[in-house]
């Protein structure tokens, strides 16, 4: 039999998952589990694979399972699932260090990198060359924006958050939709990004973005946060709305770029596989979940429901 | 045009030991054997001669099907070792180049040491029992294709480090060395001064008393000196056969008479 | 008994086989062993053949079972007698085969003959599994995706709310062209350089070269793709497409090729020099003979001789190049981009599938399926280029002798 | 006979005068054609020497570091009320306590420390003192208690790692500089560090660690190492050498000497080629569905990433082993065929040997990139992180276990700075195992090598 | 031990081409070649004969360098041609081998087709200068040889597809085809029928009113018929160098006497 638990799925989750692995290792009977980095797709897939020892026992995820997935996992005998949030994630927006101070609204972003913006009540080409061109207060820096390639779930969340907020708030969604688009086709015009080589999407992580910053040293890259916050000396990071990116204010909601991390528990290995039940537990728990713990040192956001998941945690409650 | 007339008093004092019928040779579309008909005797030297490029090394590969190693290739008609067919979908190729051994036209040594040469085929069919013996058959062979005083001692060095004279004499000596039924010798001594001809010549007389050998030569000297039958091929055709001497003295045909008398070639 | 016991059972009969075989072998020759049609050893592969082959057939076939659910765990140890038992039948009618006129040679090399042909198969059965794997979901995608888009498309901007452009022909562009660029870079110097060391370096000098250049196929490709990034990147951005007004990329296909061609340079050098090496010194000396130089002689005698062996080696390389992700991130960037311009960012095919297949879409949505799709779509274009290939050796070969 | 006068002065231009020691035009150019060409030679070698070095250049100086660790020699008071509450020494209730209850324990001892040197230092906070020292201490701590529970009330000494800041200041990848803007450091907790290592309680010394230790978390670079990896990226090239080499090499005889020439075998040969260029993550997909899925082996096996590495190597090895093979001139076949050999022995005897350096060379390459190959074993779990060590052989095949090449994947995308040099020491150590695996085949292949 | 007797006159009747001083030849520790002197003169036939292995074609190999390709081999001494040294450093071995053309001992045509086996040398020496010029070169090359009627149907065939004699007649077509001033024939007849045998000779008859030609031969009927020189090599050492009538006549040494008399081999 299989005596470590198996985990796999989202990158984004990985670094707290193998910080909860190790310490649930050191400090119990258990072998460590083993926490493989696939991609929340190719997490969730492998999850609803099946049921049995040959099939992992937790998917993490940086989004919530689609219903989609749910249907194939139900079909793989993949009923019983705890659907299991850690914390949130924050993502900013950070240049080199030795660069200008940056603040943003979610609409300069939008005027920077959308391919379409709203010019005197036009809708143009974006044309913009220098931040200083979206808006006067940003410093007169040539645009290159490292931003997450379409693998990445914090792309949904930077043009969720950010491009469609901006859209909507410098009001180039109204005039999408007057000139003639439906819904649909203004959201979808909004989140359109330029390919002129201004906005780089990037496929690797945020090392590779950190490196592109250093060889290009105009460029502003999405960062997580706790990747900002461990390289601190290298990376400036910018204010959105006026707020600094932080655990506290991402808590109480005051920075708007975030995005709930997931794990997912199949409840029919949890009596099959030594530990699961435990390493659950522990992974929730106030110790290493808590606004103390080592998580948020790490630089997770702390769930401010932390008391509810472990209540759904002990009861093994189900998605529904 | 082929009108062979075969000495039947030869044939009735020896036994046959191939025997082929009708064998066509065609390269891809060439035809480069023609309807050969020919009996080779056992206990005789057979001399096969020729203008270059009639067909002798060709013939040659056909008995011991060397030419399936060639893939364009084709090989029609029937040759019989000891009266089985040697095409015979049923023979072991093998075990036919075991018996109908050959000594190639350009010398092939093997990238391995002298000894090593001469010792694979005594090796792989288990002619030797145990080191003594093989050295025995070594030695044997060397001294009996007239090298083994250049080589004796320098046996373990690369038999391609070795003049052309002795390469070729080194190949006679590996195919000795498996002591083979019938030996198939392509132009041995091309590449020979005339003492280690000699040597050569007394070994196939040698081997003639046991075996059949079957050598192709340029030199009609040499083929009225080894052999007791002879070939003549032109073109593809075997054009002539009979007692060495009859060939020689009293060519039945025109134009094995103008070669031997040196006005075709 | 579990199979590794039959297993390791049937190992040692057949070692005893061996033995039996040689020595009944040497005792019915007699005094002269050529009397028998095959040496003694030969006969004791055959005996050891016959009693291992067949209890090889049944673990494997029960393990086959066992895979696809036919047989349960406790059938195992049976399988395990089986086996066994099969062996010792083997091993007897082994035995009993021997004789003078019993060709074991034939039958040994018959059996290594099927053991050869069966390592090939697995070529084809490997081949066989990938189609497999991949055309199911492959089939899946173009339920979800219009089949014309994704092959004509000329755009590649996947969403995660759905809605995506999967056009593959940027990324088909892009694959070819870093590749171009790899194998430019890649093959001129490998060629030279496995000249360089067959024709002109000392003994010594290719002995320490040679193993040193395939060290640059062991280096992991995240430092060329870091190279590239941090290194050639910029180097080329600023002082040459700035320059020349080709844009001002960090990232580009002239990057990544540039880096992968020095990755791939031992694949064509060290293949290339020992096919060259094996060619006849007696064609060299033919052409030094008539005075060539011997740059003459390798160009027009050496490697025509050597084609087909040079081609292999390039295909490799090429093989390579279109597989390869990591250099191509970090080096040519990841957007899917049409254009001449070598020193824009472009991405190749292999960098997609990797990037959709783990990355964090919807494991059911298109996204994520065009990966198999574009798997098996470069499977065909690699497959059109093979023969091609192919087709090119045929028509140029030099057989030497 | 010849019809035609062999004069050459008919149509040749007199060539007569020409002394041997003066060159005439046209083998003035010819030389210099030469020239060029072995020129071309010379510069295609140290592009590559060049290439070469400077990789290495890169590599080595990046990942030197990775074999050298900071340690900061502390006696720690190992505090009975904190480390068993209960106090009967009851060693299942003193495992319930927690690294996290021993990290305060440690703090206290560091502080201890510092203040025993009576080091004054403007700003430093209790924050700084604390994160001095690794988060892999209190584990280390705990088990040596866990181990020994009498010690419990004792001070014992102890040899813990520094923090990955600290150490990297004292490898120079942290300066006082970066540490200002650095939210995990401080200028002062780097002063700190330097009072003490002048102290002699902080010393760097040689890493032994980063070979056996094996992946930790984000948060502590300091302690990661390479031991799992090295194991399993040993077991799979162990599968890989048994399997791939042997069946490439049988597979090519059989199709290069015995299989029919015809469209079935051009099929196959085709077929193989391809195989070659089909992306190596598509292994992964072959080896989940086929291994994992289909046989019911393991995830994060080496079994199953030796198999998938097996076959993606097989093309790689089969091509170049049929082009040595086809290199061998017929004549040698020949030779060996008219002494009575059987094909079967002719090509083992003689043929195989003569294409041996090719085969090698195929072999150093293909397993080259099996050994550097992370993309398949993305899909079958093996790129994860995996801290117990497998068993040993042969049931550690089926053991979780992580890879080298996956060790400096994972490395390059962790926040921590500390980790690039580890992955930089990783892929060190990748090449000296690389080297390991070839040096044998590098000096057959040299034995081998002759012409004909 | 040597003791050469050069016949003065021949010296001062005509030029020296090649003059060999003191010339030594080893393989690795095989002293192959032992004190050699020889002159060699224009627009003259030299044959050397000896027993096989006695250093005939290491000899030639040394006059235009090709023992330079032979990584064990190592040559001291002198060879003067036209008064220069070849082995000097400023000599080009290249524009020497042109100007010393040479015919193997073992076939070696080019694995391409017949046509361009013969072009090769003109090609690369600019010899002709349109596609007429070398069609014309390539058949004046190939009767030279007595090879045309054979292959003129089949230029664009392999050489390596054509019998061992053909194969040799290509080699020589290939190397008169470039015009040398020297010519170093190794055994050039020795696959040739008695008929090609004679053609080839003509050849080296009519070569030798421009030309000086060594020729390596293991018949004294052909080294007599052929050549004005002879020079007799036994075990590494030139023993006897002179007019062929008066080595062939009235040898000076034993050995000479010995090997011509068929005694010692
Ligand atoms: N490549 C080599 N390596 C080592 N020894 C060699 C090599 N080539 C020739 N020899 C030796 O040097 C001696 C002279 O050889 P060479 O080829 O000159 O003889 P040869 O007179 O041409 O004989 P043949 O008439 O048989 O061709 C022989 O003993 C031979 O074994
Ligand atoms: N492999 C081949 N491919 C095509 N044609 C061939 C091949 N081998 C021989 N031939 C042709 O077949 C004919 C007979 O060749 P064969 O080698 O039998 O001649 P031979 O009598 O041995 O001549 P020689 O005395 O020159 O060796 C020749 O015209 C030759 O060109
Ligand atoms: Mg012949
Ligand atoms: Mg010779």
């Amino acid at each position: 039999a299989r005596d470590q638990v198996q985990v796999s799925g989202s990158s984004t989750v990985l670094p707290y998952s193998t910080i909860v692995a190790e310490a649930f290792g050191e400090n119990m009977d258990f072998p460590v589990p083993v926490v493989e980095s696939g991609g929340t797709g190719g997490g969730l897939q492998k999850f609803c694979e099946g049921v049995g020892e040959n099939t992992i026992d937790i998917a993490n995820a940086s989004r919530p399972i689609r219903d989609a997935e749910r249907e194939t996992c139900t079909a793989n005998g993949v009923t019983d699932i705890m659907e299991v949030r850690i914390g949130y994630d924050g993502i900013v927006f950070a240049n080199a260090a030795s660069g200008p101070d940056f603040a943003y609204t979610p609409a300069d972003w939008f005027n920077a990198l959308s391919a379409k913006v709203v010019k005197d009540g036009q809708v143009v080409d974006n044309a913009a060359a220098n931040w200083s061109d979206v808006n006067p207060d940003l410093p007169e820096q040539e645009i290159l924006a490292f931003i997450p390639g379409t693998k990445h779930g914090t792309r949904e969340v930077f043009e969720e958050k950010v491009i469609m907020a901006g859209c909507e708030e410098s009001g180039a969604m109204e005039a999408f939709v007057a000139s003639g688009m439906d819904e649909d086709a203004a959201e979808e015009a909004c989140t359109t990004l330029r390919t002129d080589g201004k906005a780089v999407d990037i496929d690797g992580d945020y090392t590779e973005t950190l490196a592109r910053i250093e060889s290009s040293p105009n460029g502003i890259g999405v960062f997580g946060l706790s990747f900002y916050e461990n390289n601190t000396d290298k990376l400036k990071v910018g204010t959105m709305g006026g707020v600094t990116p932080s655990t506290e204010t991402i808590a109480s909601g005051e920075y708007p770029v975030s995005r709930p991390l997931f794990f997912y528990v199949k409840k029919a290995h949890l009596g099959e596989i030594q530990g699961l039940q435990e390493f659950v537990e522990f992974f929730v728990s106030d110790e290493i979940a808590g606004p103390d713990g080592p998580l948020a040192e790490y630089g997770l956001v702390s769930d401010p429901e932390l008391a509810a998941t472990q209540e759904a945690v002990a009861a093994g409650t189900t998605m529904q | 045009m082929y009108d062979i007339n075969r000495p039947e008093s030869a044939v009735t004092q020896k036994d046959i030991k191939i025997q082929a019928r009708k064998v066509q040779v065609y390269y891809g579309d060439k035809h480069a054997l023609k309807d050969v008909d020919v009996d080779i005797l056992d206990k005789t030297v057979t001399a096969f001669i020729g203008p270059s490029g009639c067909g002798k090394s060709t013939f040659l590969r056909c008995i011991n099907r060397m030419n399936d190693t060639i893939p364009i290739a084709r090989v029609e008609g029937e040759i019989l070792l000891d009266g089985e067919d040697v095409y015979d979908r049923r023979v072991d190729p093998v075990q036919l180049r075991a018996k109908v051994g050959m000594v190639f036209q350009k010398p092939n040594p093997f990238p391995k040491s002298i000894y090593d040469n001469v010792a694979y085929g005594p090796r792989i069919h288990g002619l030797a029992r145990n080191r003594a013996e093989l050295d025995a058959i070594v030695e044997r062979a060397l001294r009996g294709a007239a090298l083994w005083n250049e080589v004796k001692d320098r046996l373990q060095e690369p038999g391609t480090g070795l003049s052309g004279g002795q390469q070729q004499r080194l190949c006679i000596a590996r195919a000795v060395a498996t002591s083979p039924e019938v030996l198939l010798m392509d132009e041995p001594c091309s590449a020979l001064d005339p003492i280690a001809t000699a040597q050569v010549e007394e070994l196939i007389e040698e081997l003639r008393s046991q075996f059949s050998v079957v050598i192709v030569t340029h030199s009609m000297q040499q083929a009225a000196r080894v052999s007791q039958k002879t070939a003549f091929f032109h073109l593809g055709n075997l054009v002539e056969y009979g007692d060495t001497d009859d060939i020689f003295t009293k060519p039945k045909d025109s134009r094995t008479e103008a070669y031997i008398s040196g006005r075709i070639g | 008994m579990p199979l590794s016991w039959a297993l390791f059972a049937s190992f040692l009969l057949a070692a005893a086989g061996y033995i039996v075989g040689r020595s009944r072998a040497f005792a019915s020759a007699g005094p002269d062993v050529r009397k028998l049609h095959s040496r003694p050893t030969y006969h004791g592969y055959s005996v050891a053949l016959t009693a291992l082959l067949p209890a090889l057939a049944v673990m494997a076939a029960g393990s086959i079972l066992r895979l696809s659910g036919v047989l349960t765990v406790e059938a195992m140890p049976v399988a395990g007698v089986v086996a066994l038992i099969a062996a010792i039948a083997g091993l007897g009618l082994g035995v009993m085969r021997i004789g003078q006129e019993y060709q074991a040679r034939n039958v040994v090399e018959r059996m290594v003959l099927g053991l050869l042909m069966l390592c090939s198969l697995i070529a084809i059965v490997t081949t066989a599994g990938i189609v497999l794997s991949l055309v199911f979901e492959t089939g899946h995608f173009f339920q979800l995706y219009d089949w014309k888009t994704f092959f004509f498309g000329t755009e590649w901007t996947p969403r995660f709310q759905g809605n995506s452009q999967l056009g593959i022909v940027p990324l088909l562009w892009g694959t070819l062209y870093v590749s171009a660029i790899a194998l430019l870079v890649a093959v001129p110097i490998g060629l030279f350089a496995a000249v360089y060391m067959s024709e002109y370096a000392s003994r010594r000098v290719r002995g320490f070269v040679k193993p040193a250049i395939e060290v640059l196929a062991g280096i992991p490709t995240i430092v060329y793709g870091l190279f590239a990034l941090i290194t050639v990147g910029p180097l080329l951005r600023d002082y040459f497409a700035q320059l020349l007004g080709l844009g001002n990329s960090g990232t580009s296909v002239l990057t990544a090729g540039l880096v992968m061609g020095i990755m791939l340079i031992p694949f064509v050098s060290s293949l290339s020099d020992d096919i060259i090496n094996a060619v006849p010194q007696s064609l060299r000396d033919g052409a030094l003979g008539l005075g060539s130089t011997p740059s003459e002689t390798v160009r027009q005698v050496v490697l025509p001789a050597a084609l087909p062996g040079i081609v292999g080696a390039v295909l490799l390389a090429a093989s390579r190049a279109i597989g390869e992700t990591m250099i191509v991130v970090l080096g040519a960037g990841a957007s899917a981009q049409m254009s001449l311009n070598p020193l824009e960012a472009m991405t190749t095919i292999t960098v997609k599938i990797v990037s959709q297949l783990t990355g964090d879409s919807d494991f059911n949505s298109p996204e994520t399926l065009v990966a198999f799709a574009l798997g098996l779509t470069l499977f065909v274009i690699t497959l059109a280029l093979n023969v091609v290939a192919l087709y090119i050796v045929r028509k140029y070969r030099e057989q030497y002798e | 006979m010849t019809d035609m006068p062999l004069s050459p002065a008919a149509s040749v231009p007199d060539r007569k005068p020409a002394s041997l020691l003066e060159q005439d035009a046209r083998t003035k150019a010819r030389n210099a054609a030469e020239k060029r060409f072995r020129l071309y030679g010379v510069a295609a070698i140290a592009i590559s020497m060049i290439a070469l070095v400077v990789l290495l250049a890169t590599i080595l100086t990046g990942g030197a570091g990775a074999f050298r660790q900071t340690y900061l020699n502390i006696p720690v008071a190992l505090d009975a009320a904190v480390l068993d509450p209960k106090g009967n020494r009851d060693p299942a209730e003193i495992a319930k306590v927690l690294t996290l209850s021993y990290g305060k324990v440690l703090d206290a001892a560091v502080e201890a420390t510092v203040a025993r040197h009576g080091i004054q230092i403007e700003g430093l906070s209790e924050k700084d003192i604390d994160n001095l020292i690794s988060k892999e201490a209190s584990a280390q701590v705990r088990n040596r208690v866990l181990a020994n529970p009498d010690l419990i009330g004792q001070t014992v000494e102890f040899d813990v790692l520094t923090g990955g800041r600290i150490d990297g200041f004292f490898k120079g990848r942290v300066t006082m500089d970066s540490a200002a803007r650095d939210s995990n450091t401080s200028p002062q907790q780097l002063q700190l560090a330097q009072e003490l290592a002048d102290r002699g309680e902080i010393v760097t010394r040689f890493n032994w660690n980063f070979l056996t230790n094996a992946d930790a978390s984000d948060q502590r670079p300091e302690a990661a190492g390479v031991g799992v990896a090295i194991l399993g990226s040993f077991y799979m090239m162990l599968v890989v050498l048994v399997l791939a080499v042997p069946i490439g090499v049988a597979a090519s005889i059989y199709l290069e000497e015995f299989a029919p020439k015809n469209r079935i075998t051009d099929i196959i040969e085709v077929n193989i080629s391809n195989l070659a260029a089909v992306p190596s993550i598509v292994f992964g997909i072959l080896g989940l569905a086929a291994f994992i899925n289909f046989a019911g082996l393991p995830q994060s096996a080496p079994i199953v990433g030796g198999l998938v590495l097996t076959l993606m190597t097989l093309p790689r090895i089969i091509i170049p082993t049929r082009a040595a093979l086809k290199a061998v001139p017929p004549s040698i076949r020949d030779a060996a065929l008219g002494v009575g050999a059987s094909k079967m022995q002719s090509v083992f005897h003689h043929v195989l040997p003569l294409a041996t350096p090719g085969i090698l060379t195929g072999m150093i390459l293909g397993l080259a990139q099996a050994l550097g190959e992370t993309a398949p074993l993305l899909l079958i779990g093996m790129v994860a992180f995996i801290r117990d060590y497998p068993a040993g052989l042969p049931s550690g095949l089926f053991d979780p276990a992580s890879a080298l090449p996956v060790q400096v994947y994972n490395w390059t995308q962790r926040s921590d700075p500390a980790f690039i040099e580890r992955a930089s020491g990783a892929i060190i150590v990748l090449l000296i195992f690389l080297l390991c695996m070839n040096v044998l085949a590098i000096w057959l292949r040299r034995k081998f090598e002759r012409r004909w």
